[in-house]
């Protein structure tokens, strides 16, 4: 079984649809799956719904497929600098369903985990909690929250294996494992692809059987916050 | 006189206890890193780590290395890396002691608000509500009253809930209140500030 | 003649699709790897790792590698390996294509027992209902009658049940059968066993 | 914060009782806190519930506990081969409550994740679903789970630093994590207790925030099956 493709608009064919729901990975500008975003954009495919925590920042990352109005509708946790989303949502042009970072996380997990819902203290008595069920554990409310089933993954790694074992680098894992986890489909791109046996057994962070496609290619990484410390004289 | 932004930082780092794993919101929370001394806490940054240390040196930036602010950090000997799903399990978990963050509004009760005002700032709850509904103790610090004087420690919160009944401590340039029965208690009072004038700039119910 | 294990093994074998992630069974279902041929199929191991090699040469046994047999054996190029907690989560979340498991009863709805007999032996469950409730295609490989001749399978089941409705194919000595609307049909049968022996050996409805 | 401790008797100082409920790692006799089971057989603590995948065999890990009758109930998959395990529980004198292996596992990681409730859809139509509240998505019905909340971890690790950030090896992982994140307090035994800064940060396998207490030793690592092939003469 190839898994390994050429290009991200080769290893996104015949993936992409109208109206579909598209879990990505990343967090802020950091680990986020650059070219996969862009050839979702060339692609034209519209009325997405994604799943990401943040919607990346204007004119860079999921922030490109706001400005081409790609996007229905976002399921996250931070607008925060983000001026076109904050625009687009407060227009009324784009839906935003809010959900507290750990909850997306988590969500995220367990439809790749095969877990419809599960119960959390997580926004309880909260505008998060409406609509929601509640269930009491020893004298503590909890809400019902759903798996998200996605009907494809876009994730950023640093290594993969021909057979889709990953690796990650730092704090670029963030959400993409879960990310990963949750969709029917699931693409990667990588800073490199090496053969396999080349990456620890012990240490492979989301094993292949998550990983349907592998492209490789280079990254821009941009830093959103560039903070530094002056170094003290010797 | 009213604590600055250091003074109030270091005055919420005497709240940390040896061996705790502590999450720092963003802004005047961030600065309680400079403060801790010799005893040994451990940092953990929501987005997928234990052991943040601090800014790089110029130059050293790394792109892969961000807190939940989006700042470039660097790791230290301790250092832990993990996915969202992992990080906020141990924060649902209650396995972080404390959680120190910035408010928009506080009320006696507990409530805390500090992601959006309707209509006009959406910034969203990041990682806030899971902190607060997870972490072992919540520490907010922050101005007492926002630009125009008004208090922020209130009766009752008038912004969307980042979460209700979860404030343990409030620290503000003015001093330090405990969310007890009945409304708050004055713990202490910035050097200068009375327990009267603490009393005058809050709206929310002292209690003795 | 009825398939011998051997052959049972090799027949279930033809069931796997090249890319597939697969996880086997004790006993018969375990023998299925030696006839996977060119498929590229990766083995999951149950207790935390895909990608299980063949037995180690003798010497070379290592106590920390197992598989959900306790068995000693070997990695791969492509192994990884994580703990139970992930390796249930990708059996419960589909990502296994097919589980080739051995059965004390089947029946003609697809119901599966497989883990204790009531007042006599206790197995345990181990991860056979996580198996046949997550993964995408449940094929049984066992004998077609118990050692007493009975069928072993049947119009319903007598044994607690290990799934409900789960098998999509039942691979015995005797034959190939599916479950579909209304009871069982005949896919193919061993070599000299015609589908009147089959018919006459099964306990459950054969439909056409 | 010291977390190394010199022996296992040490590192259990003040945290046994009677009738508390200790969760266990290890698969078989893989990746079993061995030292720290025959502390707790020393400590003659007793009416324990123990939630763990197997209970040993007989007259080796959990099995010994068996042995001494220390245990009132166990939380387990299997029972399999262990003999004392299976007469305990026929005459009765032992409680069983049996636990799907995944569902076992997740309840852990969720008690461990301050999730006290999730739905599954293993063990439903099963004995596992009796007396459980069930719930439909997509016509299709799940079981309520509950997360497990141990009073303490019991946990095998590889190596560990003296921060208590850990490492497994190979298949010995298995229920170790899920079982560490689940206790109020969580000791460990490992075989090599190293220097911070000498693990990589992005190859920790559990983060020393779940680890209240380690210690290091010597591990029988006995093996069950041992199944091998010939070599093939070259």
């Amino acid at each position: 079984m190839k898994k390994v493709y050429g290009s991200a608009a080769e290893a996104l064919d015949g993936l992409l649809h109208d109206g579909m729901l598209i879990a990505a990975g990343g967090f802020g500008l950091c680990g986020i799956p650059e070219l996969l975003i862009d050839a979702v954009v060339e692609s034209g495919v519209k009325d997405l719904t994604v799943a990401s925590n943040n919607c990346g920042v204007d004119g860079f990352g999921l922030g490109k497929l706001l400005d081409t109005k790609q996007i229905k509708k976002m399921m996250s946790s931070y607008v925060g600098e983000n001026a076109e989303f904050m625009r687009q949502y407060l227009s009324g042009e784009l839906e935003l369903e809010f959900n507290p970072q750990g909850t997306l996380a988590e969500r995220m997990r367990a439809g790749g985990s095969g877990i419809p819902g599960f119960y959390t203290k997580t926004g309880v008595g909260t505008v998060i909690a409406e609509g929601k069920e509640v269930k009491n554990w020893a004298g503590e409310d909890y809400i019902l929250e759903e798996g998200i089933f996605a009907d494809l993954s876009i994730v950023k790694a640093w290594k993969a294996d021909d057979t889709g074992n990953l690796v990650f680098r730092k704090t670029a894992r963030n959400f993409n494992p879960p990310a990963a986890m949750c969709g029917k489909v699931c693409v990667v791109e990588v800073e490199e692809i090496v053969p396999r046996g080349s990456l620890d057994p012990d240490h492979i962070h989301l094993p292949g059987i998550y990983v349907h496609r592998i492209i490789q290619g280079e990254h821009e990484k941009r830093i959103e916050q560039r903070t530094t410390r002056k170094r003290e004289d010797a | 006189m009213p604590w600055d932004r250091n003074q109030m930082a270091a005055r919420a780092a005497q709240e940390l206890e040896d061996g705790w794993y502590v999450n720092l919101g963003i802004g005047i929370p961030t600065l309680v890193a400079n403060y801790v001394g010799d005893k040994d806490i451990t940092l953990q940054s929501e987005n997928g780590m234990l052991g943040m240390g601090p800014f790089p040196y110029e130059g050293e930036e790394d792109p892969d290395l961000i807190n939940a602010g989006k700042q470039t950090i660097t790791e230290l000997a301790r250092t832990s890396y993990f996915d969202s799903a992992t990080s906020f399990g141990m924060i649902r978990g209650g396995k972080i002691a404390a959680a120190i963050l910035g408010a928009m509004e506080v009320a006696e009760n507990g409530d805390l608000a500090n992601w959006m005002i309707p209509g006009k700032l959406i910034k969203g709850m990041g990682g806030a509500m899971d902190l607060v509904a997870g972490v072992g103790k919540v520490i907010v610090v922050m101005d007492h009253t926002n630009k125009h004087g008004d208090s922020k420690v209130l009766k009752a919160c008038t912004l969307p809930l980042t979460g209700k009944g979860v404030v343990d401590r409030i620290i503000t340039n003015l001093g330090v209140l405990d969310v007890v029965d009945g409304g708050l208690k004055i713990v202490e009072t910035a050097e200068g500030v009375s327990a009267e004038d603490l009393r005058a700039a809050t709206a929310a119910t002292i209690v003795d």
